[in-house]
């Protein structure tokens, strides 16, 4: 059938984003919202259905081709580089339509309550428009050069929303730190697009992807440095998303974004954006998997690390939205693994199926909890876990939902959570014990830290409250419900029959053997929670307080921020960029000042000769004269 | 007669126009309808381009009309545009006329003002279109001198010195063009003939390479000083900050521009063995001074500094680009002046504007403007994001072009180059994001700004067809870059053999 | 040891030994005089070499006029045998250097060259000659310099007098 | 009598070019107006001598040493008439005909 | 002597009644002498257009005196510089305590314009040795015009002594030459070549004798205190019409007559020029007197003259005259403007001309206009000038020359922005009141703008030119 309507889906949260952007101002803020929201319905609807489209138009066993539904020449490099500007449906990019269009739509009709009477709120839904329309725009690229300037709208469109409250200096600086910190990676990303395709000669997925295609035959006969020429662009290209996925070390934007608002940290920072980095390994898997390796191997052992190092942080942090987000590292630490240590193909690609399913699983419950988060912060008018507690009397919905959010990450079955870490458990396994064992611990770590969080906020002691708190409205509560339910139910999606590596399908069977060790560990981890956490008692202390440098350093990440800051103001600024402007003023701009100067200094020096004695003036006449002569005399 | 002598006329019945006429208020009525008509003819212009090439004409110069003018130097009045010099022409009429619009408030000497304003863009179209080196350099000249006054008399700050130190240093630029262009004169004929200024007509000429080598430098410099080629950029800064808004436009938007276009028509395009074997040399310079100016710019505390080096940097690029000598650079480098052109110019009139009301440039004075003049910050943000190169601006499809193109020449040291240069992005996005998070947001710094009043109509009007015009280029840049890939096919041939 | 040369070398003495006397002294009026030595020297010369009219007109217009005319000058600025002060060491140092440093140069070049007579029969000085070469508008004829130094003198003669016309503004 | 055989020309040429840079010298290092006049005279009579030594020596048969000599001593009557008008003046404005106290104009 | 020799020699015989009725006209008006100026001027008026009419080559008085279609047009150059010189002094001349002074102005203009008329179509250089001293004498005499200002007696003197010297230096090497070819005929000479080291030193100091009135350095130095001592009148008059006189001069002699020996005085005028420029420039750089800055400004624009002679065929000629024309107009209007504020306010200095522009819009663009044009940017013709100059010397492939030249045309910007500055730019709160100019002058004003803004578009000048070459 024709799908040429998806374009539809990336063109209406366009013209909205124009609209509000334009007339915005013009209109009452209820307006704009409603106006959002009702254009993302649609656009939710209409992704559905190509979905279903899509996937009943293939039988499973005989595998999923892409579709090219759209393209139209956007500009052209050179007669084989060309930039496409498309819509490629395939398994990958619609899974991914779903997951956006989904928790896009839940934010939008959260944030209807949660920013209500906000300055600017219309500012806000274009924003938000402008978002989910370049996340669209990127997931559906036919093209790597496409995805690139996607790419780049979302770091702008995520600049913009996390400096939302732009009168908030802090606001701004985290704004301004996440944009330049993924443009930073950016520029590693767009190297390796040239290096790429001045290689292959060619921008398309579909010929760089293609496993019998000449790009991924082709023996990378030129090595640099010990590997190939594919191996740094994919590297390169990796360190983009690495950026956008903020894989340490470049993960230091991530918490700070939680300066924007509660909702957007749901959409972009946890849901959506995050994993794009993950998104664009899963969408050249075959060339990371069949020609760099060795690639591969960096992203598994980078993930692993970042996913421990972040888990081990959360335990620490006091701010909630905090620990969110460095469970959002972990988790998506855990995607990466299973890229990793995925291979190619059929069973192979166990891997690369898990970390797709666990990123559409991810992306309900990891909303879920922030927009429970939100509707907490909402009540009490603080981030910060202290003044929290006890809040199950007053805001039950909340407290069901994030509950489940908790046992869901926590890999508690039957929730979603479980069955796409489990893949992802059994994929490292089989592939490497030592990363296995990692996972595995962070598994215990995340729930422990969840429900420290869990617990934190609703049972403990109760702070006393300026105004009691009270439960969000239905604009709020609802979208709970439902991401809370997509949370439970998501796991029983047969995903091994959708989204693969080489988008046939495969049979995995169950094992006993990796998923009751994990569930184990993560009761341990629960209980160890509840211990600590449960009451309102004093061990917790000790504990940080017998690990006391441990504790402190992973409480200041690790001091890996003021490290770059370091970098930035004492290298950057002040070993380059001040010199360069002294450099100018005093030494070009000086030399150029020097020449005139010195010019006038001589005229000033020679005008004393102009004595105003004749004599003096015939002397020179006659001497000049004899002078002149005796140099022709001697030229000839 | 030739249809692109109105591109001259138009001017000058507007200067003529503006002397004749008595009282002030009518003079920027009549400059506002004089730009406007230049403007609408350079769009007709590019419609007849267009219809020109559809009906099969393959000329590489479109409405060629040539007189003699000194025939014992057989110095010729010849005109003729190709896609560059039309996209060129489009650039400097949008800016002309928002340059218009941007000195509403002008007042004192008005009718001087716009005379020079519009003697200066005069000088800029005749450079655009003439295909003789005599009357290019006449041009070229024209265009420059009138800075002097409008510095000197409608600028701010140490205006007198930056003026002089700004012709001075231009017109040292010109006697080295001079010099060069006096030697490929004299090589025109090089087996016998008659000498010409045409330049269409030496390119068929090989000149003696080792012609080629004493007279290329001469001329690229000549052009490179207009493009702000480290180290002769100095004159930039101080010329920028310290001339009214309208000429800081004009000047970074449009005469900038001249010298690259000169440094690839008349350098590069008349002596290609020499441009080949010397480019090494200025490649260098131009990657130090696209990173350069980026590291610069970040230091900087006056709005105008800070846009000054960014010019630095981004000019720089064109000319990077220029020198890799491919389809794709070359390309990229006329996207690049154009979008610089356009986006250098819309900071210029916001920083303008912004002066206007706070009477200060220094960014740590001010902030949080966002809030009180929102229209004003808004503008400035997406002028900011088109220098980041955000997709869907001018920027990005400038920048992506030539890194592209640079990446075509596969040897270490071009890659190198082209490495540095790319991390500019990076260092933009700095400097850029720190003006944006100074100046606009945050908290407002000072209470009495809370009582300024967003843009009037006339700053509208030229913010608007700059923004308008950046957006244009960013969306669909397709038709642009075709208009400007079109004529180097044959351009480069040289190139190709090398 | 003929006697012309006897008269030349007496002559020539007297040319260089009284111009360096005139240029030296600093008596005013007596350098006059010796100037006025030394043009007679020189118009001895013209005898010799038998231009008698222009060694005439050398007297008179030079002895007779401007050496008179000097005389009167100095008197009217100066007071007579006052010592003029003597000249700075320096500008004494530099003057004479370029004096002989031009005297060098001429004569070494003027040596070397070899200078080569016509040979054509000369014609006869005589004042019928030097009349109708003065009148002359043909070849040789100097009818128009004639013409125009008598505008030269006319002019030099009114300028001279506005200048030293007591102005009465 | 031929004075050729006698006298050869370089000794008139020496001659004349000795005075000649005699009277420079006293135009360049005389302190008075009128004394440097009077060099100026002697430059001039040493040109002359030239012209007639010329004249006599290799070209007899044409006058036109001889005549420009002669053109030469009315000029320079009236250069120095024109001199003396100037002295004086200078004489009235400044009460001194000395070189060094005539220098207003400078630089 | 027929009718037609008088009419091939118009100019000078003309010129010669023009002295007469100046006598007459002294003795005869006594006190008011506005009608005189006027007569004088309009008749001469008349004889520079007759001086226009046609007239085929001719030799006369034994080829002593040449004519042809060239040195008419040198002439004819001469003839409108003076017309304009004397339109701009008429105010000064008639101001009536100056009244004595009028006819024997005039009477020495007329003589030194002669003078230099000679020289131009001498056919031998007796004419031209006469030329230069008719030329020079009553010059001194004008420089001196001033009676009531010491500085004016001083300039008189100093022009008077030094061009003495010079012009004995002159004749020394004219009686050289006498002596190497045995006739000052042109016709003969040209035939003639010697390179002994004699020849080089007689045309050396020939070539010194005339570039002290081009005011080459270093013979140039008693042109600023001249410039500045004399009454504006004359030292318009010295900047253009002497200057030009000498210039065409050393052009006829060295291509005409010592064509074949251009080695020569190619290599000496090389030096010269350059010293010249880069001194000039060098001297003008700090001027505050408007005189002594067009002085050494005159002195660089003298430099670039003798550029033209690098190129030793009918290019280097056409462009050597073609530049003096600009030049000429471009100086004559600069310096009718001083004049007009000199009468007004008799202030000299630059500084007195700040803010000029507020009250005398007209004059100062007048001004600009003419400066921009001496300094050879475009679109008036003295950017034409410089660059026809700049191509016939890389014509003959110095182009080290050419970038020196073409630096100091950019230092010489520095110093005419200098005046633009003072006029434009600066602030003044009491600038000079609105002067208004007599017919005359505006006349005079109009023949230069026309000068300056015309050449350069019209090609056709500069063909002419060359055609008559």
């Amino acid at each position: 059938m024709d799908f040429s309507f998806t374009l539809l889906i990336i063109l209406i949260p366009l013209a909205i984003f124009c609209v509000l952007g334009l007339f915005g101002s013009r209109v009452k803020p209820a307006v704009a919202g409603i106006a959002g929201t009702a254009g993302l319905f649609i656009v939710t609807i209409l992704s559905y259905y190509t979905a279903y489209n899509y996937f009943s138009m293939f039988h499973a066993e005989d595998g999923y081709l892409p579709i090219k539904a759209f393209s139209i020449l956007w500009l052209t490099f050179t007669d084989e580089l060309q930039i496409h500007l498309g819509v490629l449906l395939d398994p990958l990019s619609v899974l991914m339509l779903v997951v956006i269009t989904t928790v896009s739509l839940m934010v939008h009709i959260y944030s209807l309550g949660y920013m209500k009477g906000e300055r600017g709120f219309q500012r806000y839904y274009a924003f938000l428009s402008l978002f989910t329309f370049s996340m669209l725009g990127l997931v559906v690229a036919t093209n790597i050069f496409q995805m690139y300037i996607f790419w780049e709208l979302v770091g702008i469109s995520s600049y913009l929303l996390i400096g939302f409250y732009y009168e908030r200096p802090a606001a701004v600086a985290a704004s301004k730190k996440a944009f330049i910190v993924t443009r930073f990676a950016d520029l590693g990303f767009l190297i390796g697009i040239l290096l790429l395709s001045f290689n292959t000669g060619t921008f398309d997925f579909a010929i760089l992807t293609n496993v019998a295609g000449p790009v991924i035959a082709q023996t990378t006969s030129t090595v640099f440095m010990g590997l190939s020429v594919t191996t740094w662009a994919m590297l390169l290209i990796f360190m983009g998303g690495a950026g956008k996925s903020a894989m340490f070390p470049l993960h230091i934007w991530l918490p700070d974004a939680m300066e924007g608002p509660t909702p957007v940290s749901a959409l972009i920072h946890a849901a959506t954006m995050v994993v794009a980095g993950v998104y664009l390994v899963a969408r050249l898997f075959p060339i990371y998997a069949l020609s760099a390796p060795d690639a591969l191997e960096v992203i598994m052992y980078l993930g692993s690390f970042t996913s421990l190092f972040a888990a081990v942080i959360a335990c620490t942090q006091l701010d909630i939205k905090r620990v969110l987000a460095y469970s959002t590292l972990s988790q998506i630490g855990y995607m990466m693994v299973a890229l990793g240590v995925s291979g190619y193909g059929g069973e192979a690609g166990l891997g690369y199926m898990g970390s797709l399913f666990h990123l559409f699983t991810h992306a309900f419950f990891k909303a879920l909890l922030f927009l429970g988060a939100g509707s907490v912060i909402h009540a009490v008018h603080s981030n910060v876990m202290n003044d929290m507690g006890g809040l199950r009397k007053y805001m039950p919905v909340t407290h069901i939902t994030f509950l489940i959010a908790c046992l869901t990450i926590a890999g508690i079955p039957p929730l979603s959570g479980f069955f796409s870490k489990d893949e992802i458990l059994v994929a490292a396994f089989e592939h490497n014990k030592i990363i296995f064992a990692v996972q595995w611990l962070v598994a215990g770590i995340t729930a422990f830290y969840m429900f420290r969080l869990y617990f934190n906020i609703f049972w403990n002691r109760t702070p006393a409250f300026e105004h009691t708190p009270h439960e969000s409205p239905a604009t709020m509560t609802l979208p709970l419900i439902f991401l809370a339910a997509a949370s439970i139910f998501a796991g029983f999606v047969p995903f091994h029959e959708l989204v693969t590596s080489d988008g046939k399908t495969f049979h995995t069977g169950f094992h006993w053997m990796i998923a009751i060790p994990s569930v184990l560990i993560a009761l341990a981890g629960i209980g160890v929670a509840t211990l600590l956490y449960y009451k309102q008692n004093s061990k917790a202390e000790n504990i940080a307080r017998s690990l006391k440098g441990f504790y402190t350093a992973a409480s200041r990440k690790f001091y890996i921020d003021e490290g770059y800051l370091y970098l930035t103001r004492n290298i950057a600024f002040a070993f380059i960029s001040r010199p360069v402007a002294w450099f100018d003023r005093h030494v070009v701009d000086a030399a150029m000042d020097l020449i005139g100067n010195s010019t006038v200094q001589l005229s000033g020096a020679i005008r004393k000769i102009q004595s105003g004695h004749i004599q003096l003036y015939i002397w020179f006449f006659t001497s000049g004269a004899l002078l002149l002569t005796l140099i022709i005399l001697y030229l000839n | 007669m030739n249809p692109l002598l109105f591109l001259l006329v138009i001017p000058i019945l507007t200067m003529c126009a503006i002397v004749l006429t008595q009282d002030l208020k009518k003079v920027r009525l009549i400059s506002a309808a004089g730009m406007s008509a230049q403007l609408l003819f350079a769009f007709i212009l590019l419609y007849w381009f267009y219809q020109q090439r559809h009906a099969g004409n393959t000329a590489p110069m479109l409405f060629v009309s040539s007189t003699t003018w000194y025939e014992s130097f057989n110095i010729q009045l010849k005109f003729g545009i190709d896609g560059i010099s039309v996209a060129m022409i489009l650039l400097t009429s949008i800016v002309t006329f928002a340059g218009v619009f941007v000195s509403w408030q002008v007042d004192f000497l008005r009718k001087e003002f716009f005379l020079s304003l519009i003697l200066l863009a005069t000088g800029v179209f005749g450079f655009f279109i003439s295909l003789d080196l005599f009357t290019m350099f006449l041009f070229y000249e024209l265009a420059v001198i009138p800075m002097y006054l409008l510095i000197g008399v409608w600028g701010t700050g140490p205006k007198v010195y930056s003026a002089m130190k700004l012709t001075l240093m231009l017109m040292g630029g010109s006697a080295l063009l001079l010099v060069g262009l006096l030697g490929i004169y004299f090589n025109s004929a090089p087996e016998g003939g008659r000498l010409t200024w045409d330049l269409t007509e030496i390119a068929k000429v090989n000149i003696p390479v080792s012609a080629q080598l004493f007279f290329f430098p001469f001329t690229f410099v000549g052009f490179g000083i207009l493009g702000a080629l480290f180290p002769f950029h100095t004159w930039s800064p101080d010329g920028h900050a310290s001339a009214p808004t309208a000429v800081s436009m004009l000047h970074a938007g449009v005469l900038m521009k001249l010298g690259g276009y000169g440094c690839f028509r008349v350098a590069m395009y008349l002596l290609p063995e020499a441009a080949h074997s010397l480019a090494w040399i200025f490649i260098i310079l131009t990657t130090i001074s696209v990173v350069y100016g980026a590291f610069g710019a970040i230091w900087q505390k006056d709005l105008k500094y800070i846009n000054a080096y960014s010019s630095v940097s981004h000019c720089g690029l064109v000319l990077f680009a220029l020198l890799m000598m491919n389809e794709t650079a070359t390309t990229g480098a006329f996207l690049q002046m154009i979008s610089h052109g356009l986006m250098t110019a819309l900071f210029f009139a916001l920083i303008g504007m912004i002066y206007g009301r706070t009477h200060t440039r220094m960014i740590n004075e001010m902030g949080g403007l966002m809030k009180v003049i929102p229209f004003l910050s808004v503008l400035y943000v997406i002028a900011g994001l088109a220098s980041i190169g955000l997709p869907g601006l001018s920027g990005f499809v400038a920048e992506m072009t030539i890194f592209v193109g640079a990446f075509q020449n596969t040897d270490t040291f071009h890659r190198i180059a082209t490495i540095i240069v790319c991390s500019s992005i990076v260092i933009t996005a700095v400097y850029i994001l720190r003006v944006v998070a100074i100046l606009l947001l945050g908290p407002v710094r000072n209470e009495q700004y809370l009582k300024l009043q967003d843009a009037q109509w006339f700053e509208r009007v030229g913010g608007i067809s700059l923004v308008v015009s950046i957006a244009a280029i960013g969306l669909a840049p397709l038709w642009l870059s075709n208009l400007l890939r079109e004529p180097l096919e044959t351009i480069l041939q040289p190139f190709t053999k090398l | 040891m003929t006697g012309q040369k006897i008269i030349f070398f007496m002559l020539a003495a007297s040319v260089v030994g009284f111009s360096i006397l005139s240029v030296l002294d600093r008596r005013i009026l007596r350098a006059a005089i010796y100037l006025l030595f030394v043009l007679v020297a020189i118009a001895g010369l013209y005898f010799m070499m038998n231009y008698q009219f222009l060694a005439a007109v050398q007297l008179v217009l030079y002895a007779g006029g401007i050496v008179v005319l000097i005389i009167f000058s100095i008197l009217l600025t100066s007071q007579i045998n006052s010592r003029l002060d003597r000249p700075k060491f320096s500008h004494l140092l530099s003057g004479i250097l370029t004096a002989f440093g031009g005297i060098a140069l001429s004569i070494i070049t003027v040596l070397q060259f070899t200078f080569k007579p016509v040979q054509a029969e000369a014609l006869d000085v005589n004042m019928r000659t030097i009349g109708l070469h003065l009148m002359g508008t043909g070849a040789d004829g100097y009818a128009l310099p004639f013409e125009v130094i008598s505008i030269l003198l006319l002019a030099a003669l009114v300028g001279t007098i506005f200048i030293t016309r007591k102005s009465s503004a | 009598m031929n004075l050729q055989s006698e006298i050869p020309l370089h000794y008139m040429i020496v001659l004349s070019t000795l005075l000649f840079f005699i009277g420079l010298l006293g135009v360049l290092i005389r302190r008075n107006l009128i004394t440097m006049l009077m060099g100026i005279e002697l430059m001039l009579n040493a040109v002359n001598i030239n012209f007639v030594a010329f004249n006599h020596y290799l070209y007899p048969h044409r006058m036109e040493g001889h005549f420009f000599a002669l053109i030469v001593t009315a000029i320079a009557a009236a250069e120095a008439a024109v001199a003396i008008a100037l002295i004086i003046n200078i004489y009235r404005r400044f009460a001194t005909v000395s070189v060094d106290d005539v220098d207003e104009l400078k630089y | 002597m027929t009718w037609n020799s008088l009419y091939i020699m118009r100019h000078e015989v003309l010129l010669t009644i023009l002295i007469l009725y100046q006598l007459v006209a002294d003795i005869s008006e006594k006190n008011d002498k506005s009608r005189v100026v006027h007569i004088t001027i309009i008749t001469f008026f008349i004889v520079t257009v007759v001086g226009f009419f046609p007239s085929g080559d001719a030799n006369l008085f034994g080829s002593m005196y040449i004519s042809d279609d060239l040195r008419l047009l040198l002439k004819n150059i001469l003839g409108v510089s003076t017309l304009i010189v004397l339109l701009q002094a008429s105010t000064w001349l008639r101001d009536p305590q100056q009244g004595a002074r009028t006819g024997a102005f005039c009477l020495s203009i007329f003589a030194t314009l002669m003078g230099m008329f000679f020289m131009i179509s001498a056919g031998n250089f007796l004419m031209v040795y006469l030329g230069l001293e008719l030329a020079t004498i009553p010059l001194t005499l004008l420089a001196a015009f001033d009676k009531g200002l010491r500085r004016s007696a001083e300039a008189g003197i100093k022009l008077l002594m030094s061009s003495a010297v010079s012009s004995a230096v002159l004749l020394f090497g004219l009686s050289m030459i006498y002596g190497i070819y045995g006739t000052f005929y042109f016709s003969e000479l040209a035939l003639l070549s010697n390179s002994s080291s004699l020849a080089i030193l007689a045309l050396t100091f020939f070539l010194c004798g005339l570039g002290f009135k081009l005011s080459l350095v270093p013979f140039h130095f008693w042109t600023a205190d001249v410039y500045e001592g004399a009454p504006l009148a004359v030292t318009t008059y010295v900047s253009v019409v002497s200057k030009g006189a000498a210039l065409f001069t050393l052009m006829l002699v060295l291509y005409r007559v010592f064509g074949h020996q251009s080695d020569i005085w190619l290599m000496a005028l090389y030096l010269l020029s350059v010293i010249t420029m880069v001194v000039g420039n060098l001297f003008a750089l700090r001027q505050k007197n408007m005189k002594r800055f067009l002085a050494f400004s005159s002195i660089t624009q003298a430099g670039f003259m003798i550029l033209g002679f690098m190129n030793t065929d009918v290019l280097g000629m056409t462009t050597i005259v073609y530049f003096m024309l600009i030049y000429g107009f471009s100086n004559l209007a600069v310096f009718g403007v001083l004049s007009i504020v000199f009468n007004a306010t008799g202030k000299e200095d630059m500084d007195y001309l700040s803010g000029f522009y507020s009250t005398n819009p007209r004059l100062s663009l007048i001004m600009l206009v003419s400066l921009f044009s001496l300094a050879g940017i475009p679109p008036v013709a003295g950017f034409f000038g410089k660059f026809f100059l700049f191509t016939a010397v890389a014509s003959s492939g110095m182009y080290i020359l050419v970038l020196i030249a073409v630096l100091n045309a950019t230092l010489s910007l520095y110093y005419y922005l200098l005046v633009v500055k003072v006029m434009f730019i600066n602030r003044n709160e009491l600038p000079i009141g609105r002067l208004s100019s007599t017919a005359y002058e505006k006349i005079a004003f109009a023949l230069c703008l026309g000068g300056v803004l015309i050449i350069g578009f019209a090609s056709s000048v500069y063909e002419y030119i060359e055609s008559v070459m």
